[in-house]
């Protein structure tokens, strides 16, 4: 067999590395966020995180979102915000601080990152044995049946936090909603004043103004005055297309008067 | 946790039945669990192979003679009662648990978001009229008490929590209780947010509704 | 029944407290006939004047040790329990178990070791956001609860945990937590913020700047 030749040699590591990474990228799902990535391409390095490479563990990231960008995977934002991140943070571990720089050395940085993941990883772990513990219910029982001795019932009324919470919140929420609905307190419906003129408009034999037909309780609130001005004057309007009032106006903004046609 | 392995206990009784301490054990833990009296067949069928319950239920009700508990038999089943003279100690135990109606509930959140807050405030914000049964209700409970009078017309009366209720709620001020936003980040919102955001929880203006709809 | 009349408990408490033996016996009932743990105050208050639960709490727990039902303690509150190690025989009566999510497990966790927690640093931990129905669900099932606002800019609420979830976990208090020592001993628990204060995950104002990193 010749010896292969370094184009060969290298598409095959390629290949297995591409293979690593279709493996971590199929899994791309199974990550929550870029820090729990890097934890797991941190378990690659096989050493304690506090000696873990920062600058390796960079590259590992910045390879695996350019092959997840390759590959057309769409990467959630955060991803990227770490890589950009990361890619700035190489390039500050590479280069020498400038003189007179500001803010965080790189290695500051970089040992931030690292106990980011060794806290992270502690807490996975804390995590773990918590629930490893004998848990009630499960492992340990209490007591099956709360004892009922005497006959003398004491009503308590019981309400926890989050009730109360919920109770507000839905108040509250409430509140947010109404513009979304039509709020009926204040609305008076060209159909109302319709059937309510038809039942006055016997009475009407001479002129009168319009707004002397308001519905008691409508003529003060200028919210309510408004919405019943306007459904009466919407109402009559009906009402003179079918022969049944003539109206009559003044002037400009003169009280508008009805008044009732016989047949 | 005391078990080396899950099989430990079956291993074991492929061999030999556990001691009789251990099944004394064993029947005290499950007559103590249990939601009800347990018969002997029951125990039978519970413990490892080889067990004797009936011989357990014997030691164990004579270590229990004269103490605060008793081994009884109800029937042909077994159970721990409280000895009959401490009844009195128990009568706490069947104080009924019963939930506050949405109307007190929400009577009382608005009070503790809102406090010092008078009753007309009160049925501003909920919407409804406020019966005098509900405040009557979280008066006696002790967790609204009334507050100092409003110097405004009338002069209402305002409610404030109790240190009663903070005690009760867990909570050191009412401070301490979370706004809207804090409430909906946790999912204890259901309703999505309306884009133009929503009322702060200590926006102390009336929902103005549609006025602004109507104003000139 | 050994009391002739109602009056005897009483009158006795008049004179004498109850025999250190009557007292235990006193409080086994009371804790026997309760599923949740009592919190001493309770049990001074249930007991006749003159009664310490606290020493009959040390001698009633010694009596228990090593069998089938254990005296524990849960935050300032005392229960019995089923001896861990008997779990297997009453599995009988476990309930159904909601799987929780490994976003809840680990929350959990954090509130626990980190107690009081905001949620902004929950995220900074896990590094991704919490979601609202972690916090829902761990809230139901009364695991965690509101904190005190931390003093800081914009108060923002933290999480704690209950008492319910040491119950839940056998632990008598916080500092009973697996491994709580070493994590703080190795500054695992502090709260450290990114030198310079340039934090990817929740800097809102990440997503220009990163625009401008990536433009290069």
């Amino acid at each position: 067999m010749p010896d292969p030749d370094p184009w060969d040699q290298s598409d095959r590591l390629a290949t297995s590395d591409r293979q690593a990474a279709e493996a971590l990228i199929i899994d791309v799902d199974g990550f929550e966020g870029p820090l729990d990535l890097l934890l797991s391409l941190s378990r690659t390095q096989k050493v304690d995180l506090r000696k873990i490479s920062v600058l390796q563990l960079a590259e590992q990231y910045l390879k695996f979102v350019s092959e997840a960008q390759e590959l057309r995977i769409e990467l959630a934002a955060d991803y990227l915000v770490m890589a950009a991140w990361l890619a700035y943070l190489k390039s500050r571990l590479l280069l020498p601080p400038e003189p007179g720089e500001d803010g965080p050395s790189a290695s500051d940085l970089a040992a931030h990152l690292a106990f980011q993941l060794e806290r992270l990883a502690a807490m996975r772990e804390a995590a773990a044995r918590l629930m490893a513990r004998d848990q009630l219910h499960r492992d340990i029982f209490p007591r099956g049946v709360p004892e009922d001795v005497t006959h003398r019932r004491d009503i308590r009324y019981d309400a926890s936090l989050l009730d109360l919470m919920r109770a507000y919140a839905r108040i509250r929420t409430r509140d947010d909603f109404r513009p979304f609905v039509m709020d009926r307190d204040h609305v008076y419906t060209m159909e109302q004043a319709l059937e309510r003129m038809r039942a006055l408009i016997g009475y009407v034999g001479n002129w009168a103004e319009l707004t002397s037909f308001l519905p008691e309780g409508w003529a003060v609130n200028p919210q309510r005055r408004r919405s019943a001005t306007a459904a009466h004057f919407a109402a009559v309007l009906e009402m003179a297309k079918r022969g049944q009032v003539s109206i009559r106006q003044d002037g400009l903004f003169a009280p508008v008067q009805i008044r009732r046609i016989d047949p | 946790m005391t078990e080396g392995s899950a099989t430990d206990p079956i291993e074991r009784s492929l061999f030999e039945a556990p001691t009789p301490g251990e099944q004394e054990r064993m029947v005290e833990a499950v007559l103590f669990a249990s939601a009800e009296p347990v018969t002997l067949a029951e125990l039978v069928a519970r413990l490892p192979q080889g067990c004797d319950p009936a011989e357990a239920l014997v030691t164990l009700r004579r270590r229990f003679e004269g103490r605060g508990v008793q081994l009884v038999k109800v029937g042909d089943a077994y159970a721990f009662r409280t000895a009959p003279d401490l009844g009195h100690l128990m009568r706490k135990e069947t104080t009924e648990h019963r939930k506050l109606s949405r109307a007190a509930i929400e009577t009382l959140a608005i009070v503790a978001y809102h406090q010092p807050v008078t009753r007309a405030e009160i049925e501003e914000i909920r919407g409804v009229a406020v019966s005098r049964g509900t405040v009557d209700q979280l008066m006696e409970l002790d967790w609204i008490r009334f507050g100092r009078r409003r110097m405004t017309p009338g002069r209402p009366v305002t409610f404030v929590v109790t240190d009663h209720f903070l005690d009760h709620f867990g909570l050191e001020t009412t401070r301490d209780l979370p706004g809207l936003k804090e409430l909906r980040a946790a999912g204890l919102l259901d309703n999505r947010p309306l884009p133009g955001g929503f009322l702060p929880p200590d926006d102390d203006e009336a929902p103005t509704g549609q006025s602004e709809l109507f104003e000139d």
